[in-house]
């Protein structure tokens, strides 16, 4: 796959890290405004697909990418059930998701427990999972169909 | 509201035979990403703003993923007339089509009318942001009352991963050095 | 009520792409389409006629009832588990192609039983 | 120096997001920024010292009211030629040189001629411009590189150079 001219490529530079930035917020926010881990993900998801598409796909820097984007993956499902388990812990093997941080008052960032940090865990889980969807079918294929 | 709602689902549904109907597999996709995007307008318009962001998105990267697919594929849908499997097919359609009004009409008679609630346990779930700490119910729900489920998600997504990435690399990673 | 019916339409549409049409990613397209259908008939359901959406906010005064979140959650799930399977259709759809040169399932015939 | 600029614009972007100054959320937001400026800092742009030069932002503003009374002239005259009913129009493909060195003050001259209704920048290649308008009123080539490229090209020479 080609990248494409100067212009995407230059507003891409802009606008890539913005976008990253914005998927972030809305993850971290995701207790307090419409959007969440979910949501989060797929938009951070979107900055690496918007700079793959305009810089074109160089093959061997993306597998070496891949390769860090499904250690990622694993580790944030990892992580997922590491939070789980410590409420299994501390709930003395009786609850399964024991929500053991102090929840705060409701409509401040801190606040909800555990709820932001599995918002992070599952927003980081889809990013990767989806770009390496992405990669895989836009970069494989033109392997396969030749 | 719900008259906005008919317009949307008209368009949807015309979309959506087009797409079905369309020679060429691009106007196909294309025409594809109106349900999607009425889909987003009817969201917003029944108040989930979160269903609303995390559709759009998916909506657009399903469509860049397809014209990825079809970009360099012979995009025609050739058409050979009909055969026997054709004919079997249309008659199990029909079968299916009464077989769903049939269910449809049954069901109809639990449903109560647009806009009234039915499900009894939404008021513990609305009540909820007292027990979970979050100003977003349906987070609270998604990763409080209902965090299984989340779980099980991640395991789908984790598989599907697994699974394109076993189906689609040519060679794989080499072993040793 | 004439809502669901339209819904059920467009579910019925789909199922008509899946059983009759012949090209692979044509049926790909009509499982998304029944997919989308089922997706906003749970949201409906769920609906409150001049309800909120479902987030506590100070700064906006409450004049009615909140929507049920319970069908939201479970469809913000759905829609992501969606596109990972859709990719996978995909996928298989390509490898597909890369052996035959075609997405009509009639001319894949080695694929008998 | 790139990766410090951009955690200082994704910093002031996260406070415009949030619009509060609570310690939690800016520790978060320093965070959120650290990991943009690291993961997107080595393709950002280059020469990043221009972004502390004011008077750059003081030609911005002067840009910005040209580009609308270039903008509104282009709106009436695209008008004029839509609504005549003799439709004079005589469009045509004209390639133009630029004098701009920087890809992206190219990038913003691009973007500039595309949004004034009448022309529309095909392709860039190099310094060259090909630009299709809906009246092609001369043939030499310094008199509509001038008509068309004259309006913004001195002012961006300022902005990005």
């Amino acid at each position: 796959m080609q990248g494409m001219t100067i212009i995407v490529k230059k507003i891409t530079q802009i606008m890539a890290p913005v976008i990253f930035l914005f998927g972030l917020y809305v993850i971290v926010h995701g207790h307090l405004s419409p959007g969440g881990g979910f949501a989060g993900g797929v938009i951070l998801a979107a900055a690496f697909i918007l700079q793959i598409l305009s810089f074109g796909s160089i093959l061997p820097s993306l597998r070496r990418e891949e390769v860090w984007l499904e250690l990622l993956e694993s580790t944030a499902v990892m992580g997922f059930l590491v939070i789980s388990g410590l409420g299994l812990l501390l709930a003395s093997f009786r609850i399964f998701f024991l929500n053991f941080i102090n929840r705060g008052t409701v409509g401040q960032l801190l606040s909800g427990g555990i709820i932001p940090l599995e918002n992070i865990v599952v927003g980081a889980e889809v990013c990767a999972a989806i770009t390496t969807i992405f990669i895989a079918l836009t970069v494989y294929q033109d392997e396969v169909t030749q | 509201m719900e008259v906005y709602l008919i317009i949307v689902l008209v368009l949807m549904i015309l979309g959506s035979l087009y797409s079905l109907n369309a020679r060429d597999l691009l106007s196909a996709v294309v025409s594809y990403g109106i349900v999607g995007f009425g889909l987003v307008i009817c969201f917003l318009l029944l108040q989930a703003p979160d269903l609303a962001i995390v559709q759009v998105l998916v909506e657009v990267i399903t469509l860049i993923i397809m014209i990825a697919v079809i970009k360099n594929t012979t995009r025609k849908e050739l058409f050979t007339g009909y055969d026997a499997k054709a004919f079997v097919s249309a008659i199990v359609a029909v079968i299916f089509t009464i077989l769903f009004f049939y269910v449809f009409d049954k069901m109809t008679g639990v449903l109560t009318g647009f806009g009234q609630h039915l499900t009894r346990m939404s008021t513990a779930y609305l009540e909820g942001a007292g027990v979970t700490g979050s100003a977003n119910l349906v987070t609270g729900v998604v990763f409080d009352f209902r965090a299984y489920d989340t779980l099980g998600e991640a395991t789908v997504l984790f598989t599907a991963v697994v699974g394109v990435l076993t189906v689609l690399r040519l060679k794989g990673k080499k072993k040793g050095k | 009520m004439i809502v669901y019916i339209l819904c059920f339409l467009l579910f019925l549409i789909g199922l008509y792409g899946v059983v009759v049409k012949r090209n692979l990613i044509k049926i790909i397209i009509s499982l998304a389409i029944m997919e989308y259908s089922v997706n906003l008939f749970l949201i409906m359901v769920g609906y409150i006629s001049a309800g909120q959406a479902p987030i506590i906010n100070e700064e906006v005064s409450r004049t009615g009832p909140f929507v049920d979140p319970l069908p939201q959650a479970m469809i913000l799930t759905a829609i992501v588990i969606g596109l990972a399977t859709t990719s996978l259709l995909l996928a298989i759809a390509i490898r597909l192609y890369g052996k035959y040169g075609t997405f009509d399932i009639r001319k894949i015939n080695h694929l008998k039983g | 120096m790139r990766y410090v600029v951009l955690f200082i614009i994704m910093m002031l972007l996260w406070l415009a997001f949030t619009w509060n100054l609570q310690t939690p959320n800016l520790i978060v937001g320093g965070v959120a920024s650290l990991l943009t400026a690291v993961l997107f800092g080595r393709s950002f742009l280059r020469n990043t010292v221009k972004f502390f030069q004011p008077q750059r932002y003081f030609w911005i503003i002067i840009y910005l009211f040209v580009f609308i009374w270039e903008c509104l002239k282009a709106n009436f005259d695209v008008a004029y030629r839509v609504l005549n009913p003799a439709m004079p129009i005589k469009p045509g493909i004209v390639k133009v040189k630029s004098t701009l060195k920087t890809d992206i003050g190219r990038t913003f001259l691009a973007n500039s001629i595309t949004m004034t209704p009448g022309t529309i920048t095909v392709d860039v290649i190099e310094d060259d411009f090909y630009i299709h308008w809906i009246y092609v009123s001369s043939e030499d080539p310094k008199v509509y590189s001038r008509k068309i490229l004259g309006r913004f090209e001195k002012y961006l020479k300022r902005i990005f150079e």
